[in-house]
C-alpha cells in the first residue's frame, strides 16, 4: 500500500476531490497547511510594519491506497489541481506498511 | 404621522419678516420654536444609535456572512462609503434633501436647492421643526440624524455586491448614487414639497428611501456585476455566524434610533414607534425559523438574524403608524416572504445578491410599504381617522414604491455604469479567488 | 426608593371621573400628570440598554463560554426565548404584572387581572407614574422598559442548561416559565398591591425578580436535566473569552439601563444608581481577581468577567438604596462569595450550572437583597431615615428571598416538567457530542 | 466653550449664607440652579458612551492588535486599570481635580483640596454647574461623567507597553500615574482656578488632558520599558482586525460622550461637537487610506481604523471650537501626520510603542491641541468672536502642550520606576514568549 | 522505528491517550483535520444554501515508536479508539527511517 | 528522496527556516500542531474547573528532499531549533518513494 501526500491550492479541493471519487478513492484525510516554496505571498503591511512570509495557505491531502491504484491517483491529483501557475503544489508517495480500520479492526487494502 | 418640511427656523423667521408687520410679528413667535432639552437628548441618542448600526452593526452583520478572506474587504468598504456620504451630505447632500424649495415647481418635488450647501447658515442657534406645532430641535442635530441615514442607506447597497467589487468602484458609485438616487428620493419622501409627501405617502421612519431604495440598487448593481467565481459550486458559508450574531444585536439596538428616532421628539409617539419596534422585530424572528421548520428544515441562528431584520426592514414605514397587533403581524409575513424571496426565489431567478441585500431589504421594505397602508387602519389597532379609506391609501403607497423602484434601478444603472468606465468595477480573478482582504487591502483579517 | 403601582393614567381619569363632581377635580389633576421629555428620553435609552444587554450582551457572555460546537445554539436560544417573552409580554405578561388589581385580597397580591392584555387601553397618549407625585412617562415606554425585564430574565436561566437542552424544550419552558414564575414576582415586587411592596421589601432594579429568581430556576434546571456528557472529564474551557469580554463589557453598559433606568426619571436618584453601579462593579472585578490571588492562583480574564457580573447582580437591588462607599463594600463582597460558589460550592455539590447563572446570579442576588438591607443604613451613607431599623428591614428581606426562592424553585420544576413532557428535553447524545448548532440548526458557529 | 470649575451648589450657598443677609438672598438664588432633565439623560447617555469607549471599545481595539497569545492580557490591563481608576477617582481623584480650592495661590493652580475625598458631601441632591448661567446638572452625574474620563486615559496609556508588562506593574504605575499627573492636569484645563483654565486654553472634551497626556506617557512608559522580544525580526501581524475594527466602531460611538457630552447640556452646543465630531472623523479615515495609497501602498482596513481615531483624537478640543469645514481639515490633517508619525517616525527613532499610543494619541492630541487655536478663529467658520487674536491664542495652546508634555513625562517616569521597584515591571523572556495570557492569567482567549 | 499515523474522533482522543500512556507511550504529536470517508456529514443550510460536505472534523496522532512497540500501539488504538460506529477512523503505520530529540541531538529508539 | 517531519517551538519557526534557506531547501509544509511529550504545560483554569492537558503548541516542518541533503537538513534543523530546554522536538526521516510537481508533472528530485 502507498501513503500519498498531496499538497494543493485550496480553491483547487473540490476539484481534486471529485476526481478522486470518480477514480474509486473512498476516503482521504484534509489539514490546512502553509506552504514556503517558490510561489512569493503577497505582502501585508500593518502601521508600516511590512511582512512577506512567503507562506501560503495551502491545503495537505492524505490519501491511503492500493499499489495498484498509486499511479492513478498522483495523476488524478496533478491533473486536477494544476493550474499551470507557480505554487501549484506536490505530490509525495510513501510506502504504507499496514492500514487498519479501527470500527472493524480490517487490516491491509479492505481497510482503506 | 407624516415628517415636516424642516428647516433653520432663523432663516424662515428672516424671509418672512420682510413681508408685513403682521406677518413679521407672527414670524417673530415662528422664529422662536421651544427647543426641549429632552427631544434634543433623545435626538442625539437616536443618531448616535443610527452610527451603531453602521459601524460596528451592519460591517459585522455582513461581515460575518462574508468569507474569511473578504472580511476586512466588507466592512472597510461598509465604513468608508459611511464617512464619504457624511462628507457629502455635509457638502451638498442636506441641501439638495432638506434645503430651501427650488422656484421650478416640477423640480422642487424632487430635490431642493444649493442654498444650504457646505451648511451655509446653519450655526449652533438655528433649529428645524418637529412635527408638532412650535417644537423644534437644534439644526446640527436634525443634520447629523439625516446624515446617519444617508450613509447606512448607501452602505446596505454593499451587501449584494461584496466579494467582488473594487474599493475604489465601491467608492465612485457611492458618491454618484447618493447624488442621483439617495437625495432625491429623500426629498421627495421627506420635504413637504417632495413628491410623495404630497401624495401623503406614509414612511414613519424611511422604508421606501431607505430599504426599498437600497434593495432595489443591491439587485441591479449585482445583476450588472455579476456572480462572484464559484457561486452555486463553492462552499460559501459564512465565516463567522457569530460576528453577524453581533450585528443583528446591534442593529436591533441602534434600529431604534431610526424608528423612535423618526418621532423627533421624545413623546408617547416615540414610545408607540418603540413599542412596534420590539415586537414586530420578535415576532419575524420566531416566523422565520418557524417557516424554515415548515419547510422541513431546521430553524436556524441564521434564520433567526434574517428574520430580525426583516421584521426591523418591515416595520420601518409603520412604526408610528401602527398599533402593536398589527406590527407582530407585519413582522411575521414579512419574514415569511423574506423568507421564500431569499430560498427559493433567488435560487430560481439565479442573480448572486452575496448577503441578500434585496431578498431582505427590498422585499421587506415592500411588504412594509404597501402593509403600512394597512395597518394604519384603526380598525387594526393604527392610528388613522374615522375617514381614512384604506384603498386609497394603498394605491398611494404603491405609487411611491413603484416610483420609487423605477428610480433607484434607473440611478443604479447609472452610478455602476460611470463606476466601472472610472475604475473597472470588479477586480481580477485570481484577487477575488486570493480574496479582497490581501488583493485590495494587502491585510488578512486573522493571524491567530 | 419602592416602585408605585403603575397604570395608564388616562384610564384612570375616566373612571374616576364618573363618581363625583369633587373627585372628577381631583381625578382630572391626576389625569394629568407631567410627563416630562427628559425622564422620556432616559427612559427609552434604558429600555434600549437593557436590550443590549441581552442581544449581542448575554448572548455573547454566555456564547463564549461555550464550546465552538454549541456558540450559536447558545446565542439563538438567547435570542429566540428574548423574543418569545416579548410577544407574551405584550399577549398577557404586562397585564398580569402591572394591570388592574384583582377584586380577591389574596389574589392580588400574587398577579393583577387581564384586563390589559394585548395592551388594551394602552396609547400613545396613555401614561405610567413614576415615584415622584405627578410625574409620569408614556405607558407605552414603561411597557417597553419592563418587557425587556423579563426578556431578559428568562434568557439568564438558561446559562446552566446550555450544550444539552433542546431548542423547542427552550421555548415551552420559557413560555410557562414566564407565566408561572415571573409574572407574578415582578408583581409581587412592584406592584403597590404586591406581596413583597406592602412588606416594604427594598429591591431598586430587581435583585429578587431578576437575579435571584433567574439564578434558583437555573440550578433546579440544571438538577433536573443532568450534567452534560464528559463534564468533569473532558475539557470544557470556554470557546472566546473574547468574546466573554465583549459581553461583559455590553452587559456593564446595558446595565446602568437596568439600574439607573430603574429611577425611571432622570434624575439625582438616577445619577446616585449610576454611581453605585460604576464602583460596586469595578471593586467586585478586582475583588474576584483578588480571591483568585489569595487562593493561590492567576488573577483571571474570567474572574475579571464575573466579577463585574457579580458586582452588577449585588449592586442592583441596592443601586438607589446604598452610597457610594456601601455600594463598594457589597460589590467586593458578593465577588468573593460568588467566587467561592463557583469554585468550591459547585464542585462539592457537583450539579453542572454549565454558565454558573446559580453560582453567579442566584448567590450574588441574594447578597445583594440582604446587603441592602444593611447599605441602606445612613449611618452606612445609605438613604435611610432617622426612625430605620436594620433588624426588621434584614428580616423582610430574608422573607422575600426565602419566598421568592421557594417560588421560583417550585414554578421551574413545573415548567421543566411540562417541557420535558411536550418535547423531550434533551438533545440524543450523539447530538450533543456533535453540537447543538450542527444538530440543532444545521450550522457551524465558524467556517474560517 | 471653556468649562467653569463646578461644584456642589448646596455645599456653596451653606458657605454663602454665612456671610451676609444680601449675599445670602444671592446665594439661595445661586443655591437653586435649573437641572433640566434633558441635560441629566444626556449626561448619563454620555457617561455610559464613554464606558463603552474602555469597555468593550478600547479593549478590543487593543486586543486585536495584540498577537493571539496576549488577547486576555490586553483586555484584562485595559478593564482592571479602568476598575482602579473609578475607585480612586471615587477615593480621592474627584476631590483632587474638582474639589474645592487649596488657600494657596500656587498649588490652587495644580490641584484642589481633599474636602470632597470619599465623595463627602456629594448627595442625590447636590448639583454641579453647567456653562450656562444658573443650568446644572446632579453632581453624582457630572462625577461619574468626569470618572470616565480618567479611566480611559489611563487605559489609553498601555497601548505602548502591553505584551510585556506584568499585571501588578500596571495596577501599581495606575494608581500612581491617575494621582501624580491625571488630576493634576484634569484640574489645570477644567477647573477656573486651574493653571491652563486661566490661561485661557481651548480644550472642549480634553484633547490636553487625555490624549497629548496619555500618547506621551505611553511613549516614556515604552522607552523604560524596552522592545518586545523579537521585535523588528517576527510577524507582530494583529491577531484579529476583525476586533480591532469592532472596537473601532464603538470608539467612534462612544466618543460622542465624550465630545458632544463635554457641552454639558443637550442644546446646539453639543449639536455642533456632534456634528464636527462626524465629519472630523470620516475625512481622517479617508485621509489616512488616501496617504497610504499616496505613498505607494495598498489603502488598508487599519489604516481606515487608525484614521478613524485619529480624527477622533483631533476634534476633541477642537469640538465645539470649530465650524464643521475647519473640522475636516483638522482630521484629515490630523490623520496624515499621524499616518507619518505612526510608518515613518517611529520606524526612524526605533522605540517600541506596540498599539502606537502615542503615534495617534500623543500626535494626534498635539495637533488637534494647536488646530484648535486654529479652527477656532471665525474666519474659517469657528465661533471665535471679534476680537480674538489667534497668535495669542497659539501662544496659549502650544504652552499648554509643552507642560502637559513636560508634567507627563516625568510623572510618567516617576510612576514606572516605582512600579518597577514594586514589581519587577517586565514578566520574564519565556512568559513573553509563551504569552501574557498563559502566563499571567492562566488562561487562552480561543479555544476552538 | 515506526511512524503510526492515526485518525480518529475528536471526543475519543483522551480516551486514546489514557490508554496509551498506559502503554509507556511517552509522545505524540496531535493535529486538527478533516475527514473524507463513508461517514456521511451533517448537512448545513445558510439562507437556501446546502452543503452537506462530507468531511468530518477528525483528530489526527502522528506517534513514533519502536518497532517492538508498534503492534501494541495499533491494537490499543483500535480498541480504544472505537465506537462500533461509521467514521471511527484509521491507524496507518509507515517505516520511519531515523529520529533525532533537537534538545540532546540522540537518535534512534532513546529520541522518542 | 527522504520526507523530512520535524517538530519545534512555534517561536523557532522563523530561525529554522533561514537555516534551511541558507542550506539550499527550496520548499517545505508548516502546520500547527499540538504536542505531547515530557514538557509540561501551563494549568489554566477556568472558574475553578482546572485544565493541565500537557499539549503544548508545536509547529510541524514537512520536507522533501533529496538523499544526499537529508543528514545535513536533520543536522540543520536540531541546531537551529535547539534551546537546550525540554520540549523542543523531534526530527523524524521517512523513505520517499516519489515526488512528482503539480504544476509540470515532473517527478524525482527536480519536483521537490
Ligand atoms: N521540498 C518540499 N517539501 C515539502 N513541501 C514542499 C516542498 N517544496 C514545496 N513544497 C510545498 O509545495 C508548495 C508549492 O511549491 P512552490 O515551490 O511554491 O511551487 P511549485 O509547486 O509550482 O514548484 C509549497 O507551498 C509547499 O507547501
Ligand atoms: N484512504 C484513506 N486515506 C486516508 N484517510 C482515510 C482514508 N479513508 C478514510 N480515511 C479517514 O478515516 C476517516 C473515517 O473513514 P470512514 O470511511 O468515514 O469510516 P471507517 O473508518 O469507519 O471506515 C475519514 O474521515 C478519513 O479521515
Ligand atoms: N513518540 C513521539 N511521536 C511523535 N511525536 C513526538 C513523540 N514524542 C514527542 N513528540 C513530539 O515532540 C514534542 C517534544 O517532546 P518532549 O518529550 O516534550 O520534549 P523533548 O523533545 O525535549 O524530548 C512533543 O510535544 C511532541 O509534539
Amino acid at each position: 500500500m502507498k501513503f500519498i501526500i498531496a499538497i494543493i491550492k485550496p480553491f483547487k479541493l473540490d476539484e481534486v476531490r471529485d476526481a478522486l471519487g470518480a477514480l474509486g478513492v473512498a476516503g482521504m484525510t484534509v489539514s490546512e497547511v502553509k506552504g514556503f516554496g517558490r510561489q512569493k505571498g503577497q505582502t501585508e503591511i500593518y502601521r508600516g510594519a511590512e511582512y512577506s512570509t512567503n507562506m501560503l495557505p495551502k491545503v495537505k491531502l492524505e490519501i491511503a491506497c492500493s499499489d495498484a491504484l498509486a499511479p492513478q491517483v498522483v495523476e488524478t491529483i496533478q491533473q486536477s489541481a494544476s493550474t499551470d501557475a507557480i505554487g501549484d503544489g506536490k505530490v509525495f508517495v510513501l510506502d504504507l506498511a499496514s492500514a487498519t480500520r479501527i470500527r472493524t479492526g480490517e487490516t491491509g487494502d479492505t481497510a482503506l | 404621522m407624516i415628517r415636516k418640511i424642516l428647516c433653520g427656523a432663523g432663516a424662515v423667521g428672516m424671509s418672512l419678516a420682510a413681508s408685513t408687520a403682521a406677518f413679521a410679528q407672527e414670524a417673530a413667535a415662528a422664529a422662536a420654536p421651544t427647543v426641549d432639552k429632552g427631544d434634543t437628548a433623545w435626538m442625539m441618542t437616536s443618531t448616535l444609535l443610527v452610527l451603531m448600526m453602521i459601524l460596528p452593526g451592519l460591517a459585522l452583520f455582513y461581515g460575518g456572512l462574508a468569507r474569511t478572506k473578504n472580511m476586512l474587504s466588507v466592512m472597510t468598504q461598509v465604513g468608508a462609503v459611511a464617512c464619504l456620504a457624511m462628507l457629502i451630505w455635509v457638502g451638498w447632500g442636506y441641501s439638495m434633501s432638506f434645503g430651501n424649495d427650488f422656484s421650478g415647481e416640477t423640480i422642487k418635488q424632487f430635490i431642493s436647492n444649493f442654498d444650504k450647501a457646505f451648511l451655509k447658515g446653519v450655526t449652533a442657534d438655528s433649529t428645524a421643526a418637529t412635527f408638532s406645532e412650535g417644537v423644534a430641535i437644534p439644526e446640527y442635530v436634525f443634520v447629523c440624524f439625516q446624515m446617519t441615514f444617508a450613509a447606512i442607506t448607501v452602505a446596505l447597497v454593499l451587501g449584494s455586491v461584496v466579494e467582488r467589487m473594487k474599493f475604489s468602484a465601491v467608492m465612485v458609485f457611492g458618491a454618484i448614487w447618493l447624488t442621483i438616487v439617495y437625495f432625491p428620493i429623500a426629498h421627495m419622501v421627506w420635504a413637504s414639497s417632495g413628491l410623495f409627501f404630497a401624495m401623503g405617502a406614509l414612511d414613519f421612519a424611511g422604508g421606501t428611501v431607505v430599504h426599498i431604495n437600497a434593495g432595489v440598487s443591491a439587485l441591479v448593481a449585482a445583476l450588472m456585476l455579476g456572480k462572484r467565481i464559484g457561486y452555486g459550486k463553492e462552499i460559501m458559508a459564512p465565516h463567522s455566524l457569530t460576528m453577524t450574531g453581533i450585528g443583528t444585536g446591534l442593529l436591533w439596538v441602534g434600529w431604534f434610533g431610526f424608528n423612535a428616532g423618526s418621532a423627533l421628539e421624545a413623546n408617547g409617539s416615540a414610545g408607540l414607534a418603540m413599542m412596534n419596534t420590539f415586537v414586530a422585530t420578535a415576532a419575524a424572528a420566531l416566523a422565520w425559523m418557524l417557516a424554515e421548520k415548515l419547510a422541513g428544515h431546521k430553524p436556524s441562528a441564521l434564520g433567526f438574524c434574517s428574520g430580525i431584520v426583516a421584521g426591523l426592514v418591515a416595520v420601518t414605514p409603520a412604526a408610528g403608524n401602527s398599533g402593536p397587533l398589527g406590527a407582530i403581524v407585519l413582522g411575521a409575513v414579512a419574514a415569511v416572504i423574506c423568507y421564500l424571496a431569499v430560498t427559493k426565489l433567488k435560487v430560481k431567478l439565479g442573480y448572486d445578491d452575496a448577503l441578500d441585500a434585496f431578498g431582505v431589504h427590498g422585499i421587506g421594505g415592500m411588504i412594509g410599504a404597501i402593509g403600512t397602508g394597512i395597518v394604519y387602519s384603526s380598525a387594526l389597532g393604527g392610528p388613522a381617522g374615522e375617514d381614512w379609506v384604506m384603498a386609497d391609501q394603498l394605491k398611494t403607497q404603491f405609487l411611491a414604491v413603484i416610483t420609487t423602484i423605477a428610480w433607484a434601478a434607473a440611478g443604479t444603472a447609472i452610478s455602476i455604469t460611470v463606476a466601472k468606465v472610472l475604475t473597472g468595477l470588479r477586480v481580477a480573478p485570481d484577487a477575488e479567488r486570493e480574496g479582497l482582504d490581501l488583493a485590495e487591502h494587502g491585510e488578512r483579517a486573522y493571524n491567530y
